[in-house]
């Protein structure tokens, strides 16, 4: 969705027809916002050799925020992959949590500093920790929920992927066990058209990653992911047919990809630039704006003041991050088995 | 106090412990209905029903990724694979999730999650049914790998595997289901994992084994004692983390090291017993360690004349014991 | 289809209508009754404790044959599974060649007696090596029809699994490539509706595989097993398609299973009798048989001759095989690597 | 013959053996057009088109099933894995299909693939871009591995692994890739899968690495050469099959062994040189043979101080060295 498009969509009752509240889609904006910030901190500090590697997710964050918006913060399960930052943070992650993670720090909650950044996971707020072998969670997913479903908890276990992450044997095996026990999941695909550098057409045959779930017996959907109030429209009716116990539901989310792969990776060597200025465009970030600015919740001053607010929280928390020590070395050896 | 096979033993612990805790589950192909193609999991569909005796699809990855899921949600799953053969799809999961959940997360997640599996060859069981995989498991942190040899120790082993807070690799050598018989208590206990035990004395020299290769060992050590030759006999039990105390101790005393293992000799697990004796115990020692392990070649082919060539007898082990004893 | 239903669908011209002549469905007939003669034959051997295993595909052969029939013997490339007997026949494998196996002789030509019965492999027809891990093959084939597709070979490749093997991430991958690259390639899927002991609703999510091709971009058919020309029809469609350069197909036959999975199975532990009368009704020797003395082409005296045929033909390759020697002890350290 | 570094060596090779031989394809995540994540396959997509140079889907197990199936069918794939965590997936088709083609169809089927893929840790690699996985696949028969140390050797021994008619692993480690530099022969040579080589000569002790552990070896027994210690330092090269007559004549010369290995200690491939010489050069030996390996935790943390914790550096290992020669 373009910003003229994103204008044409303005439509006053959208997200109170969705059952948003003014305030839900203020809020919605402020995560966009505090994560797209959060982002570009991040790769601030890489560049000025304060942190190693950043890996983030500009243009998904929208889609995140969506999906994550009608999950119960505390009671339900996510199983993120390395892009989900919006969506933990919607979750429960704090700034301070992130950039502990980046800054390899001994109180990072993720891993103590084990892990590279990106890796998320928290306890407190059932994120289960990530690794890095792409299609993996699927599976532990699909455990979470089968958990759910027999222990009768009437949880929720949202994950979510790359489309590139979509080919894996994993992946195929996870949804096919979701669709044989009709579990309480949603399988979130974030498809922004490449693989580091490798593009759709050589990754996902039929191009569809939606279409997969029919063969599973369950429904999938392809929704535009710089459409936030569609992403969440979409979202909520797997959320409640999940609740219902009406089965999994596979959610792809065509969004732009805002920046290089990674800190490692430099996309002007396999994309064109008019396809990268095609992405920025859509950018839901400039598209949720134009909404609220459309249906009279957003101003100058307001954004300013949300500027601020999120400038402020990640300043604080970079300076906590910052000052947090690292890990003792000896600390190595702890934590192999439970006892030790 | 009864007299049973392996196999019966494996079952009983499985049935006891379902009864104790109801978040232990079972899951695999044909442990449902079916009971399991050797039969460890008979009966637990109809006494504890399908949400908790799980057939699965035909997916060995999703079955140990599925069961890391689980025990991150309460659950204390048992995965089985039909065949350790086929458990290779899923070692993805094993060694770069299971085993590595607490470390990664700093101890926020843990994963008790029991793997078990048939491993070993058995008569006509052939290059894809008879395979040795605890090399590869062993050697991965964060996964303790047991290898029961009697039918006491699979009952005591696989409680402990089960009550385990972190996964636990549980290999059962296939030739033993049926043929290999003991008394079992009726009731609980534990076998802890970890330490090894001394099967047979000895003051000659010590063998160390575990699984099958435990009693061919056995009985290679009976058939040399006729000839004067007194074999002490160690029974590993646990590869990983790995007795070392008992083992050297017996090496103290012996002076003479035979490591038996069925799987590939080389970088085969029975290379970590004989470095870490031979780093170890140098002083203690008479003889070169010896290892004496199958050939080779990528499995125990199926026809007789071939599987003969590959399996590791009592006679090959004699063989090897007055070699060793002689030096 | 049961007996009724194959009366029903005789119609003179319905094998001539897809192009095949009386000699060819009579060929067709002969390959399915000398499949389950040297089934029946493998299983009294390992009764009388000649053989210590049998796995083998009674109820499969109808679609099997169907489905190689439009396959060039020479030329095209198969890639089977353990109940691919039939399909190795017609590929051009013998019943010698298939006891030879079951025998473990050193002159077994799909591994000189080094695998399990039932594990083909025959380099002289382009029969590529089977092993036991479900599912691997699938990847193995895409990469031979990359192959020819790439040396511009003209060759299709057809590859073969249960239903059950369908759940592995293998068989996902596979065909995921397959779709990218639009390879010459059948892929085809056997449903007998059980692994071993574990139902289809138990195993495939949804309960229909050939609907998982449309996620794939290409086309899926599910066909009644029994009914040996319909299996030949969409047969010779998908290999046009592979032919032609438009890529790949799923095949999915509905076939019964008639016997227990393997010899060290029992089926009567997990199936009901009901069911398993209900499948012999679907037996394709006699659905096929049926058709033929429809349309003219069999009678009683036709039937003997060819199972006097068939008989010979079994007795002499049991005898050859029979007397054939067993591999030399010292032949275990062979072929690990070429020069060896 | 000019200076290059070792992962130009590696780049060159591909190119040579491309334009030498058009069965030759390369495969993996990022291979085409972004030449790879660590440039090995630069400029081969532009040369050679993308039906020989394939940027595959994110999924390991195809990538290697796929190579075994082109394989079959007149090609020769080099299957790269991005990183060398990431080829748990196809560990399957790599030990179950690839390592059993030849010996299972009787010679019928060969599977001349090539498995490229960087190991091993560097700064900030963590735990899932950092692993050593030459165990796992040194001990799967059927299957050649190898770790070339230099320029020269990465550029010989992978023309000698796309020649070879069996699948050879292929082991880089990522360390190496801009930092070790050497002679490379601008045209076709091969350096032949198999032998190790003395890397430096010595008399007191023997030191048997591989990958960068042979570059911090080498510094080691430069520093400890200032303390008059003469360490010999043999680079292993191929870790499968192993070059034992080179080993043992080093331990008969110099009568100490110390193995130097950045995978995890247990059941390592280490244990395997260990055990060889325990057993072989007994009566050699005048000190127990010791190894130097990483820590048995699930791999390399991310934090630095942790890091340097985990690492086998020339300081650790002339450490060893003092200890082993003062034994
Ligand atoms: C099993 C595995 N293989 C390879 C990698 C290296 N890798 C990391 S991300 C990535 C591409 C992922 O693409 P996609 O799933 O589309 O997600 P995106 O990064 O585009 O959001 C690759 C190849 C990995 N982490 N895990
Ligand atoms: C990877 C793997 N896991 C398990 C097995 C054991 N096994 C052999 S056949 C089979 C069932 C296969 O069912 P299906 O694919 O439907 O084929 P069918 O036997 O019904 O024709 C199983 C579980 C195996 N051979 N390979
Ligand atoms: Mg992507
Ligand atoms: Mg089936």
């Amino acid at each position: 969705m373009s910003a003229m498009e994103a204008k044409a969509r303005v439509t006053p009752a959208r997200h109170k027809t969705l059952g948003l509240s003014d305030q839900d889609v203020l809020d919605m904006y402020y995560y966009i916002a505090l994560a797209r910030a959060l982002d570009d901190r991040m790769w601030v500090l890489q560049r000025a050799g304060k942190a190693m590697f950043v890996i983030s997710g500009p243009g998904h964050e929208g889609c995140q925020i969506g999906a994550m918006w009608p999950m119960d913060k505390k009671h339900d399960w996510f199983v993120p992959f390395y892009r989900s930052i919006a969506a933990c943070l919607v979750k429960g992650m704090t700034p301070r949590d992130i950039l502990l993670g980046l800054f390899a720090r001994a109180e990072d909650p993720s891993s103590g500093g084990r892990q590279m950044p990106g890796h998320y996971g928290h306890p407190g707020v059932k994120i289960l920790s990530t690794s890095s072998p792409v299609g993996t969670q699927f599976p532990h997913a699909a455990g979470i929920a089968y958990a759910s479903k027999i222990r009768k908890t009437g949880e929720v276990t949202m994950t979510a992927i790359g489309e590139g992450g979509t080919s894996q044997g994993d992946v195929h095996e996870a949804m096919n066990w979701a669709g044989i026990y009709k579990l309480p999941i949603i399988f979130v695909v974030e498809n922004n058209m490449y693989a580091i550098s490798v593009p759709l057409h050589k990754q996902v045959a039929g191009g569809n990653v939606a279409a997969r779930a029919a063969g599973y017996g369950f429904p999938g959907v392809a929704t535009d992911g710089s459409d936030v109030l569609e992403c969440y429209r979409v979202s909520k009716e797997a959320y409640d047919r999940a609740k219902r116990g009406d089965g999994p539901t596979l959610l792809e989310f065509r969004v732009p990809r805002l920046g290089s792969h990674s800190s490692d990776d430099q996309q002007e060597r396999y994309r064109s630039k008019d396809e990268i200025d095609a992405d920025r465009r859509r950018d839901p970030l400039q598209t949720f704006r134009i909404y609220l600015e459309g249906v009279g919740l957003m101003d100058e001053g307001k954004l300013k003041e949300i500027a601020g607010r999120v400038k402020r929280e990640i300043d604080e928390a970079t300076d906590y991050a910052d000052r947090s020590p690292l890990p003792e070395p000896e600390s190595g050896v702890r934590h192999l088995f439970h006892d030790e | 106090m009864a007299e049973l096979r392996y196999i019966d033993a494996i079952n009983q612990a499985h049935h006891e412990e379902f009864a104790r805790d109801e978040r232990v589950v079972v899951m695999g192909e044909d442990v449902g209905r079916k009971g399991g193609v050797f039969g460890a999991t008979m009966g637990l569909f109809d006494k504890f029903g399908e949400d908790r005796v799980i057939d699965t699809p035909l997916a060995e990855s999703s079955i140990a990724g599925i069961a890391i899921g689980m025990a991150a949600n309460g659950l204390l799953p048992i995965a089985e694979f039909q065949f350790a053969d086929f458990i290779h799809p899923a070692f993805n999961q094993i060694v770069s999730e299971a085993a590595r959940m607490r470390y990664r997360s700093n101890n926020a997640f843990g994963c008790p999650v029991v793997f078990r599996t048939p491993y070993g060859g058995s008569h006509g069981t052939a290059l894809y049914h008879s395979q040795s995989i605890e090399t590869y498991y062993a050697h991965v942190p964060g996964l303790k790998v047991v290898t029961p040899s009697t039918p006491y120790d699979a009952k005591g082993l696989l409680k402990a595997a089960i009550r385990d807070p972190d996964p636990v690799m549980y290999l059962e050598h296939k030739r033993m289901y049926r043929l290999i018989k003991g008394e079992v208590p009726d009731g609980d206990y534990v076998v802890p994992i970890g330490p090894a035990v001394v099967r047979r004395e000895g003051r000659d020299l010590s063998i160390f084994a575990y699984g099958w290769m435990l009693h061919e060992s056995l009985q290679a050590a009976e058939m040399v004692a006729k000839e004067g030759i007194k074999a002490e006999v160690v029974d590993l039990r646990t590869l990983a983390p790995l007795d070392k105390d008992t083992i050297l101790k017996s090496v103290a005393k012996t002076n003479r090291a035979l490591i038996v293992y069925e799987d590939n000799r080389f970088v085969g697990y029975g290379a970590e017993v004989a470095a870490t004796i031979a780093e170890e115990a140098f002083s203690d020692l008479d003889a070169p360690v010896m290892r004496l392990a199958g050939p080779d070649v990528p499995g125990i082919p199926f026809s007789k004349p071939l599987e003969e060539w590959f399996y590791i007898t009592k006679d090959k082990i004699a063989e090897s014991i007055r070699k060793l004893a002689a030096y």
